[in-house]
C-alpha cells in the first residue's frame, strides 16, 4: 500500500508544477514554496513526522496523470481540475479541493473591452494541456464568436506573449491570472473580465484503488481547512494540544481526545504536525497568495463557509 | 656520361615568336616567386624547365596561360598580351593546351566527354565532329578502346595520356606540361613520354617541366634551369648537360644525374 | 574430374551445433533470436499486464471521438466538434509543412553561406564562420525559444497600427504586416473561382491550385522540350541557340493568362477588430519554429556544402580554366556534377534530422503531430502507448522514404572506380 | 649541330637576383586591405553590407548587456535601478538573477555542502577519458579509467560504496564465466554465460549482497536522489552516462550489422534504424510515459534513470553508424591476419579489429556526443529541470516573472562553450588521426 | 638459359606427410576456382606455386590454412582434417604460419606487440617468454633494433620481414607465402628472399606463390604451376624451368622470364 512505501521511504513523492508563480516555485535555495507544495508539506508532516520530508517532482501539463498512474509520485497537487473524466475514465481519485477556481479572461484596459462576448475575432492565449482548451472551445462556440488560440507550453511564455500584445486575451484560472497580473510591471493597466467561464476545482488526487490513502490526504486537506474554522492556527496549537479544550471537535482534531489517528494508520498528532507544517488552510492562503502577497488573491469561493465560502471541512468525529 | 641522344628528325624552329616574357615579376603575398624573367619563345621550339622542387618552375608556366597572374612586366603569347582582360585570357587559353601533374580528368565524365567537353562548349564544335577528332586523338596517344571508360578506370599512364588528348582536342598551338610523368609508376612513365616525343616530332610548341633528363636530351631545343624564381641558365641541350656554365646548375645536374 | 573421394557424411552430434562452423551460426542466430523475442514478449506481456491493471487496455477507438479542442493552423478544415483523428491528420500536415518550408530556406541559406564561407572576402568569410559555429554549437531548442522570443518583442502588436498615432505601418503599399502575433500578406484570390474539389468527402482540394499546377507543369514540360531541341541544335551544328526568353515565356505566358482567366486579385490584409483580417496568415509559431529549424540546419548544411566544393580539388577547376571554359559553365560542367554527389547525400541526412528536430514544435506551441496526437489528444484521453505509437510510425515512416530516396540517389551517382 | 636552334638563347646568370618588395598592392596592410576586402566592387559592396551588419548587431546589443544591474534581488528592483542610473529611456540587462541563480542553473538542487562531488565526479570521468582523448598519457592513468564508470555514479548518487563495489563484481564474474565455460563449451556458451551471470548477480544478487555487506561493515556517503540533479550538472550526467553506456552497445550493434549471420543483422538493423528515425522527444516521451509499463508491475526506476537508458538506447544507434564506419575503414587483410594467427573473433575483435576502428571513429563519437549533449534540453519538455527547464522555474518565483534574455543568453553560453571547444577537440583529433602513421 | 642454381645444402625430405590435399574442389558461388586438386607435401619440402593471375594460386594455398573453406575433397594438415570443426581449425592454424602480399602487420602494435600476440593470446605464453622468442626472431630476420617502432615507420621490406618474424613466433611447422614480395621495391626484395632462403635452409616445410625464378631455382624442391583452377604440371625446378613439358607451362614461362 501507498502509506508503507512512503514509510519505508521515509520521503512522500509529491508531484507539482515545474513552476507557478503561488503555487509552485523554488526559491534561491532550491526550496519549493507555494500553496500546492504547502499541501505536500503537510501531508508528509502528518505522515512522516517531517514537514520537509518531501520529494518533488515538477510535471507538466502532459506528463502529470502518468507519473500519478505509473506510481512514479504518491499524490498530484497541480492545480488540477477534479472533473468527470479525470475521475472515472483516467482513474484517479480527487480527494478534495484546496482552490475553487474558475477559468477568466484578463485583457489589457487599453483594449476597452468589458465583457468576454465582445471578444470576436480576438486572439487568446491558452495553456495546453489543460481543461482550459477545451472550455474555451465551447465557450465561444456556444457564443457563437470566432476567435484565434494560441496554445503555449508554460505560464512564463504565455505571460511574455500577452504583456507583448502577440495575444489580446490571456485565459487560464482566475486565480493564475491574478498571480500573473500581480507581478506586472503597471497591474492595473490589465483588467481581469467578469466572465468565469468555467468551474475548476483544483485539488490534490491520488491513484484510484488506495482507499487508505485516499484517506489519508484527504483528511489531512480536511484538518487543515477544519483547523482554520475551529481557530486552531499554527500559533496557538502548542497551548491546545497540551489543555484539554472545551471544543470535542478540536480536541479530536488535535488528538487529544478519540483516535482518528490510529483509524488512519498514523500516529495520534498527526493532524498537529500536518497543521504546524506551514498553518491552517487560512494561514497558508494568506501566507503564499493571500490580499497581502504580491499575488493578492481575495478568498471569495475559497473562504470558509461560515464566511460564505465554500471551505467546508466534514466533521472530524 | 654517354653521348646525348639527338634525334636527327628533330624538326627546325621558326623565326615567329610564340611565346615572349619581357621583365615579369610575381609575389606571392610579400614572397617573390618570379623575379625579372625574361624569355623568348619561338614557334616550333621545345623547351624543357628545369631545376631544384620550389624555384618557380609551375608557376611560370602557370602564368604563361594565366592560371596566376603577374604583378609587373609583360607576357605576350601568340601576339596577344596577357592583361586582366577576360577576352584576351579567353583567347590565350584556347591556344594554350595544358597537362597537370595530377591529370586532373574530370571524374564525372567518360574519356570521350572529357575530351569532347572544351571543343563543344569553348570552340563551338558539332559534337559529331569534336567526337571525330577527340577519337583521333585518343588513336594518337593508342587509347581509342577506353573511349567509353570513366577515369577511375584507367591506370594512371592511361590517364595522363587522356590528359594529353584532352589538351590536344583543343587543337592548341602550344602545349604546357608540369611535370607531367612524376605521379606515374616506372613502366608508365615510358608511355607518357613516347607520346610527348610523337608530339614533339610534329613540330608543336612545348614548354614542358620535368626532370626526365633524357626526354630533355631526345627533343628539346633548350633547356632552361631556373633557381630562386630566376632564369639561372639556358642552353641547348647537349651544352647544358655537357658543359653547364653555372654553379648552381652544375650542383643540380650532379644531384638529377646522381642516381 | 569425375569422382573425388569425398568426406564420409558425418553424423550429427550436439556438439557440433557449437564447434561446427556450419551449425555454428545456425546456433548463434537462433539463440539471438529467442533472446530477442523472449525480450520483447517480456516486455509486451508486462505492458498488457500493466494497462490491464490500470484499466487501459490498447485500442485506437479514442480517435474516432470528439476532439474538443480547436486547432489555429490548419491546412484541411477542421473544428472542434471534428475527430482526434483528424485533428492528428491536421497536426501531420502541419509537420510536414514546417518540414518543407525548413528544408526550403534551410538549403537556400546553407548553399548560400557554404558558398560565402570560401569567399575571398575576409570579412564575409569571417562572419560566415561565425555563424555557422553559432548556430550549430547551442541546442535547437534554445534557437526556437530565441526566435520565439525574438518576434514577440522585437515586432509591434496588431493594435499598434490603429489609430492615428499609430507606431506601426504596415510595409510594401500596405500590403504585408509584421506584428509580433505573425505576418500578414496578400493571399490570391480569384473572383472566377473553379470551386473547390472534395476528395472522398474528408478533404478539399481547390481546382484553382490544380489548374495553375497543371498549366505550370505543362509549361515546364515545354520548356524542357526547347532546351533538348536546343541541345540537338548544338550537337548538329555547335552553337547552341539562346533560349531562355523562350523557355521563361513558355512556362509565364501561359500562368498569366490562366490567372488572368480566373479573375485573379489579391486579397491584402486590413487591420479590423482586434487583428488583421484576410490575407495569408503565418503565426508566430510557424515562422520562429521555421526560422529556427533553417537557420540551425542551415550551419550543417553549409559544412557539407563547402566540404562538398572543397572536395573537388582546386586542380579539376584549373584543368578546366586551362581548357579554356568560363566560370560559370564551369561551375555547371565541371564543378556542380561532381560537388552535388558529395552532397547530396548527407544533405538529405539533415532534411531527415529537420523533419525530426519540427517535433519541437510544442515547445512554441505550434500544432504539429507531436501537439496534436502527442500533446492535446494524448492528454485528454490518457492514451499514451497508442498515441506515442502512432507518432513514432508517422516519423518511421517519413525517414523511410527520405532514405528510400538517398540511397536510390546514392546508386545512381555513384562514381565509376576501378 | 645539324639543327641548332637559329636563335642563340644560350643564357647564364652570373649574380644572383635578390628579393624584391612586393608592390603595395599585393603586400603590406594595404594590400591586405585590397586582396581580402575590397578585391572586386562585389567584394567591396559585401564588406560594406557586412560591416554594416556587424555594427547594427552591436549597436542593438551592447547597450543592453553594458546596461546591466548585478546586485538587486528582483526583477523590478532591477528595472528600478538601471533607470536610474542610466536614464528612464534604457534598457539593460538584469544580470542579477545569473549572479543569485547561477549555482541552481548549473548543479540543480544539489546540496550546496555537496558540490564538491559533481566537480570531482566529472574531473575523474575527464581523467579517466584521458587516455583516449590525449596522446601521450602515462599507462597507469588506464586504472583511473577503469575505476571512473563505478567511481563517477557513486560519488554523484552517494550512498554506500558497496553498491558499486557489487556493480563491478558482476564484470568480474561475467569474465570467471566466460573463463570456466569456454574451455568446454566454446565460445558461444561462453559468451552466453558471460553475458547472463552478471546479468542475473545485477538483478537478483547485487542489491541484497551491498546491503548485507554495508551492515556488516558500513562505509558510505550521503545520498543524494536524482530529483536533486538539476541544470547543467543534469545535462552533463545524462550526455556523459549515455556516451559512455551507448560504446558498448554501439560495438555490439555495429558488429550485428557486420554480421553475415541474416537475423543478427536485421534485428540489428531494425534496432538502428528505428532508433534513428524517429525524434528524441518520441523516445522521451517512452521513457517517461511507458518505460514504467515495459516493466514488471511495481518496478519503479527513477525518470533520471529511465532517460538515460532512452538516451542511451538513443546515442547507441548513432554511435553503432559511427564504428561501423570504422570497422569498413579497416583493409580485410586485418581480419584474414589475425585468423591465420590463430586468433578466435571475439579475441581478434578485442585485440586487432576495434582498437584501430574506435581510434578512427572517435571524431565521431565526439560530434555524436556534442549532439547528444545539445539534446539533453528536450528533458525539459518532460518536466525535467535541466538549464531550459529551470529558467522556467527560475520565472515562476515571483521576484524574477518576467525575464528572459539573460537567462536564455546565460544557457546558450554555457552550451556554446562547452560544445564548441568540443567540436573544435574533435577537429584536432581529425587532424592528428590523418597525420599519425597507421 | 643457364642451368640451374643447385644449392648443395638443400636438405633432404622427410617420408612423413606435411599436407595431403586430395580431390579437393572449391567455387565460389557458381565460378570453379579450384578443380580437382590432389597434392602431397612431405616434412621439409620447399614448394613455389606459380600460374598466371586468376588462375587459383591464393586459393590454394588460403585453403590450407582455412581461411577459405572447400566444398569437396579432404584436406589433411599435420595428420589433422581440415572440416567445419572449429578445433580442428584452430589446431591447424596454430600450426601453419602465413605471410600475406600486403604484410596486414597490426598498425597498432608496436613490432615486438604484433610478433608476441599471438603466442600470448593463443598459445597462452607467459609475457616475458614471449618477449624473449620474438626477439629471436626478429634478429633472425636482422631487424630487432625496430622492435619497438610502429610499422607505419618501417620500409616495405622490412615489414615483410616482421610479418615473418610474427609467423614464426607461433613456431609453425609450415610456412605459407603468398607473394611475399610482389607489393616491395627491387631493392627490398631481395632482404625478404634472403630471409626467405635462410628459412628454408633450416628445413622449414614451406609454400611460396612467388614468381622469384631465382628464388625458385635456389630453393625449391618442387614447383607447381597452375592454371584455371588446376595444377598443370609440377616437377622438379630444374626439370620445370629447362624441360617444361605442358605447352602452357613453356607459354608461361617464355612470358615470365622474357624480360
Ligand atoms: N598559392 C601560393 N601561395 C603562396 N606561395 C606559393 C603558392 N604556390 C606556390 N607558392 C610558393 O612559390 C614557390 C614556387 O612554387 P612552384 O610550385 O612554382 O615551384 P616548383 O618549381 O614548381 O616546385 P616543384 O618542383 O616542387 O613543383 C614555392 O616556394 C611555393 O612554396
Ligand atoms: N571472394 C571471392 N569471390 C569470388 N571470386 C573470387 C574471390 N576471390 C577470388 N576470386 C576469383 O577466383 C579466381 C582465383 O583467384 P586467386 O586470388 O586465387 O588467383 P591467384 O592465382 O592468386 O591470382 P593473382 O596472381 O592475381 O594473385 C580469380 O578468378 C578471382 O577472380
Ligand atoms: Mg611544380
Ligand atoms: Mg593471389
Amino acid at each position: 500500500a501507498t502509506l508503507d512505501d512512503v514509510k519505508a521511504r521515509g520521503k512522500l513523492n509529491c508531484g507539482t508544477n515545474t513552476g507557478l508563480v503561488g503555487f509552485a516555485a523554488p526559491d534561491a535555495n532550491g526550496d519549493w514554496q507555494g500553496f500546492d507544495v504547502a499541501v505536500c508539506r503537510a501531508v508528509a508532516a502528518a505522515v512522516l513526522g517531517d514537514s520537509s520530508a518531501v520529494e518533488f517532482v515538477p510535471t507538466t501539463g502532459k506528463t502529470r496523470f502518468t507519473a500519478l498512474a505509473s506510481g512514479e509520485i504518491d499524490m498530484l497537487v497541480r492545480n488540477t481540475t477534479w472533473t468527470f473524466s479525470r475521475d472515472v475514465d483516467l482513474k484517479f481519485t480527487f480527494v478534495g479541493v484546496n482552490y475553487y477556481d474558475g477559468q477568466g479572461f484578463m485583457v489589457p484596459k487599453a483594449l476597452g473591452v468589458s465583457s468576454a462576448k465582445e471578444l470576436d475575432g480576438a486572439t487568446v492565449c491558452i495553456q495546453t494541456g489543460t481543461t482550459t482548451e477545451l472550455n474555451l472551445a465551447d465557450f465561444f462556440r456556444v457564443n457563437n464568436i470566432s476567435y484565434e488560440p494560441v496554445p503555449i507550453e508554460t505560464n512564463e511564455q504565455a505571460q511574455q506573449q500577452y504583456l507583448a500584445g502577440a495575444c489580446d486575451v490571456y485565459t487560464t484560472d482566475a486565480s493564475g491570472l491574478a498571480a500573473t497580473r500581480a507581478t506586472f510591471e503597471d497591474p492595473s493597466a490589465h483588467v481581469v473580465l467578469p466572465e468565469i467561464i468555467s468551474k475548476e476545482p483544483l485539488g490534490p488526487l491520488v491513484r484510484h484503488g488506495d482507499d487508505e490513502w485516499a484517506d489519508i490526504v484527504r483528511w489531512t486537506l480536511n484538518a487543515l481547512i477544519a483547523a482554520e474554522e475551529y481557530g486552531v492556527t499554527s500559533a496557538n496549537i502548542d497551548e491546545l494540544t497540551a489543555t484539554v479544550t472545551t471544543n470535542p471537535e478540536v480536541n479530536r482534531l488535535l488528538g487529544t481526545e478519540g483516535a482518528l489517528g490510529g483509524m488512519l494508520g498514523l500516529s495520534p498528532d498527526w493532524a498537529v504536525k500536518a497543521i504546524k507544517a506551514g498553518g491552517n488552510y487560512g494561514e497558508l492562503f494568506e501566507k503564499y497568495i493571500g490580499q497581502n502577497t504580491p499575488i493578492g488573491l481575495a478568498r471569495g469561493l475559497n473562504a470558509q463557509w461560515t464566511d460564505g465560502g465554500l471551505m467546508y471541512a466534514p466533521p472530524f468525529r | 656520361m654517354s653521348d646525348p641522344v639527338i634525334d636527327p628528325s628533330r624538326p627546325a624552329v621558326s623565326e615567329e615568336v610564340a611565346i615572349d616574357i619581357l621583365g615579369m615579376n610575381k609575389w606571392y603575398g610579400a614572397f617573390h616567386v618570379l623575379r625579372d624573367i625574361n624569355l623568348t619563345i619561338y614557334k616550333g621550339e621545345r623547351i624543357v624547365v628545369c631545376g631544384p622542387s620550389g624555384s618557380g618552375k609551375s608557376t611560370l608556366i602557370r602564368c604563361i596561360n594565366r592560371l596566376e597572374d603577374h604583378q609587373a612586366g609583360r607576357i605576350v603569347v601568340e601576339g596577344i598580351e596577357l592583361t586582366s582582360d577576360l577576352k584576351h585570357i579567353d583567347q590565350v587559353r584556347s591556344e594554350v593546351g595544358m597537362v597537370f601533374q595530377q591529370f586532373n580528368l574530370f571524374p564525372h565524365l567518360t574519356i570521350l566527354e572529357n575530351c569532347t567537353l572544351a571543343p563543344i562548349w569553348v570552340r563551338k564544335v558539332p559534337r559529331r565532329e569534336a567526337v571525330d577528332i577527340a577519337m583521333s586523338y585518343l588513336e594518337k596517344v593508342r587509347i581509342p578502346e577506353q573511349a567509353n571508360k570513366y577515369p577511375g578506370q584507367l591506370s594512371g599512364g592511361q590517364q595522363q595520356r587522356v590528359a594529353i588528348a584532352r589538351a590536344l582536342c583543343m587543337r592548341p598551338n602550344i602545349m604546357l606540361f608540369d611535370e607531367p610523368t612524376s605521379a606515374l609508376d616506372p613502366e608508365m612513365i615510358k608511355e607518357v613520354l613516347d607520346t610527348m616525343i610523337a608530339l614533339a616530332e610534329e613540330g608543336m610548341t612545348m614548354i614542358c617541366v620535368t626532370h626526365e633528363m633524357g626526354f630533355a636530351r631526345q627533343v628539346a631545343n633548350r633547356v632552361i634551369f631556373m633557381d630562386q624564381g630566376q632564369i639561372v641558365e639556358q642552353n641547348a641541350p647537349e651544352a647544358f648537360f655537357n658543359a653547364p656554365r653555372s654553379d648552381r646548375t652544375r650542383l643540380f645536374l650532379s644531384q638529377i644525374l646522381g642516381h | 574430374m569425375t569422382s573425388h573421394p569425398d568426406l564420409p557424411r558425418e553424423t550429427f552430434r550436439l556438439r557440433m551445433l557449437i564447434f561446427d562452423t556450419r551449425y555454428r551460426s545456425l546456433t548463434i542466430q537462433i539463440v539471438t533470436l529467442a533472446g530477442f523475442m523472449l525480450l520483447v514478449s517480456w516486455m509486451i506481456s508486462n505492458t498488457v499486464q500493466n494497462l490491464a491493471e490500470l484499466g487501459k487496455p490498447i485500442e485506437f477507438g479514442f480517435l474516432g471521438n470528439q476532439a474538443q479542442y480547436d486547432i489555429n493552423q490548419t491546412l484541411i478544415a477542421y473544428t472542434s466538434r471534428d475527430t482526434h483523428l483528424r485533428a492528428a491528420v491536421v497536426g501531420l500536415l502541419n509537420t510536414l509543412l514546417v518540414a518543407f518550408l525548413g528544408c526550403a530556406l534551410a538549403t537556400v541559406m546553407g548553399v548560400t553561406i557554404g558558398v560565402l564561407r570560401l569567399s575571398r572576402n575576409w570579412l564575409v568569410a569571417r562572419l560566415m564562420t561565425v555563424y555557422v559555429e553559432l548556430f550549430r554549437n547551442v541546442p535547437v531548442l534554445l534557437w526556437i525559444l530565441f526566435f520565439m522570443a525574438i518576434l514577440i518583442e522585437s515586432l509591434p502588436p496588431p493594435n499598434a497600427f490603429r489609430g492615428e498615432d499609430a507606431t506601426a505601418s504596415m510595409l510594401l503599399g500596405d500590403s504585408v504586416a509584421l506584428t509580433n502575433r505573425g505576418f500578414y500578406i496578400p493571399e490570391p484570390l480569384f473572383s472566377r473561382s473553379l470551386g473547390d474539389l472534395s476528395v472522398f468527402g474528408a478533404f478539399e482540394i481547390s481546382l484553382d491550385l490544380v489548374a495553375f499546377l497543371a498549366v505550370l507543369a505543362a509549361g515546364l514540360w515545354v520548356s524542357a522540350r526547347i532546351r533538348a531541341r536546343a541541345d540537338r541544335i548544338q550537337n548538329r551544328t555547335g552553337l547552341r541557340p539562346t533560349t531562355w526568353y523562350l523557355r521563361l515565356g513558355v512556362v509565364v505566358l501561359p500562368l498569366l493568362i490562366l490567372l488572368a482567366a480566373l479573375g485573379f486579385h489579391l486579397g491584402y490584409p486590413e487591420l479590423r477588430g482586434f487583428n488583421f483580417r484576410g490575407g495569408i496568415y503565418m503565426r508566430n509559431s510557424l515562422i520562429a519554429l521555421w526560422l529556427a529549424l533553417s537557420f540551425y540546419t542551415a550551419a550543417f548544411i553549409a559544412e557539407i556544402v563547402r566540404g562538398g566544393i572543397l572536395a573537388i580539388s582546386k586542380g579539376q577547376t584549373e584543368a578546366a580554366a586551362a581548357l579554356g571554359l568560363r566560370p560559370n559553365r564551369i561551375m555547371s560542367l565541371v564543378i556542380l556534377p561532381q560537388a552535388l554527389r558529395v552532397i547530396i547525400p548527407p544533405l538529405i541526412s539533415q532534411y531527415l534530422n529537420l523533419t525530426k528536430n519540427s517535433s519541437l514544435a510544442i515547445a512554441v506551441g505550434y500544432m504539429d503531430i507531436t501537439g496534436t496526437l502527442g500533446g492535446i489528444t494524448m492528454g485528454q484521453t490518457g492514451r499514451e502507448l497508442e498515441c506515442v505509437l502512432l507518432m513514432m510510425l508517422f516519423y518511421l515512416a517519413i525517414s523511410l522514404v527520405i532514405s528510400t530516396a538517398m540511397n536510390w540517389y546514392d546508386a545512381r551517382v555513384r562514381l565509376v572506380e576501378r | 649541330m645539324s639543327d641548332a636552334p637559329s636563335h642563340d638563347t644560350a643564357f647564364v646568370r652570373d649574380a644572383m637576383l635578390p628579393p624584391a618588395p612586393a608592390p603595395a598592392s599585393s603586400a603590406g596592410p594595404l594590400g591586405w586591405l585590397r586582396r581580402n576586402l575590397f578585391s572586386s566592387w562585389l567584394n567591396a559592396a559585401l564588406t560594406l553590407l557586412s560591416l554594416a551588419l556587424v555594427a547594427w548587431l552591436l549597436a542593438a546589443v551592447l547597450p543592453w548587456i553594458v546596461h546591466s544591474s548585478w546586485t538587486v534581488s528582483s526583477l523590478s528592483e532591477c528595472r528600478a535601478q538601471i533607470k536610474e542610473a542610466y536614464g528612464p529611456e534604457a534598457s539593460g540587462a538584469c544580470w542579477a538573477v545569473i549572479r543569485e541563480r547561477w549555482a541552481q542553473l548549473i548543479f540543480g538542487f544539489y546540496p550546496s555542502e555537496l558540490y564538491w562531488r559533481p566537480i570531482l565526479a566529472f574531473g575523474i570521468a575527464l581523467g579517466g577519458m584521458a587516455p583516449v582523448l590525449f596522446p601521450g598519457v602515462p599507462r597507469k592513468v588506464l586504472y583511473l579509467s577503469v575505476a571512473a564508470p563505478f567511481l563517477v555514479p557513486w560519488l554523484l548518487w552517494g550512498g554506500t560504496v558497496w553498491l558499486p563495489v557489487a556493480v563491478a563484481l558482476g564484470f568480474v564474474l561475467g569474465c570467471a564465466a566466460f573463463r570456466l565455460v569456454t574451455p568446454f563449451g566454446g565460445a558461444i556458451l561462453g559468451t552466453i554465460a558471460a553475458a547472463l551471470v552478471p546479468v542475473m548477480w545485477w538483478f537478483w544478487l547485487a542489491g541484497p549482497a551491498s546491503a548485507q555487506l554495508q551492515a556488516v561493515l558500513p562505509l558510505g556517503i550521503e545520498p543524494v536522489s536524482s530529483r536533486s540533479f538539476g541544470g547543467f550538472m543534469l545535462s552533463v550526467t545524462i550526455g556523459v552516462t549515455a556516451i559512455t553506456l551507448s560504446l558498448p552497445f554501439g560495438i555490439l550493434l555495429a558488429l550485428g550489422r557486420q554480421s553475415r549471420m541474416l537475423i543478427v543483422k536485421s534485428i540489428c538493423v531494425g534496432v538502428i534504424e528505428f532508433v534513428r528515425g524517429v525524434p528524441l522527444i518520441t523516445l522521451l516521451f517512452v521513457a517517461w510515459l511507458l518505460l514504467n509499463y515495459f516493466m514488471p508491475p511495481d518496478t519503479n526506476f527513477d525518470i533520471v534513470l529511465r532517460v538515460i537508458i532512452m538516451v542511451t538506447l538513443f546515442a547507441s544507434a548513432y554511435v553503432a553508424e559511427v564504428i561501423r564506419g570504422g570497422l569498413a575503414a579497416l583493409p580485410r587483410g586485418q581480419y584474414e591476419a589475425a585468423d591465420a594467427l590463430g586468433l578466435d573473433y571475439w579475441k581478434a575483435q578485442r585485440l586487432i579489429i576495434m582498437p584501430q576502428a574506435l581510434k578512427i571513429s572517435i571524431p565521431g563519437i565526439v560530434s555524436t556526443f556534442i549532439g547528444v549533449f545539445k539534446d539533453t534540453t528536450l528533458v525539459s519538455i518532460i518536466g525535467l529541470l535541466d538549464p531550459v527547464g529551470f529558467s522556467n522555474s527560475i520565472r515562476a518565483d515571483v521576484n524574477w516573472n518576467g525575464i528572459v534574455w539573460e537567462l536564455y543568453g546565460f544557457i546558450a553560453a554555457l552550451f556554446f562553450v562547452f560544445c564548441f571547444s568540443m567540436s573544435r577537440y574533435s577537429m584536432y583529433l581529425e587532424r592528428r588521426l590523418r597525420t599519425e602513421h597507421r
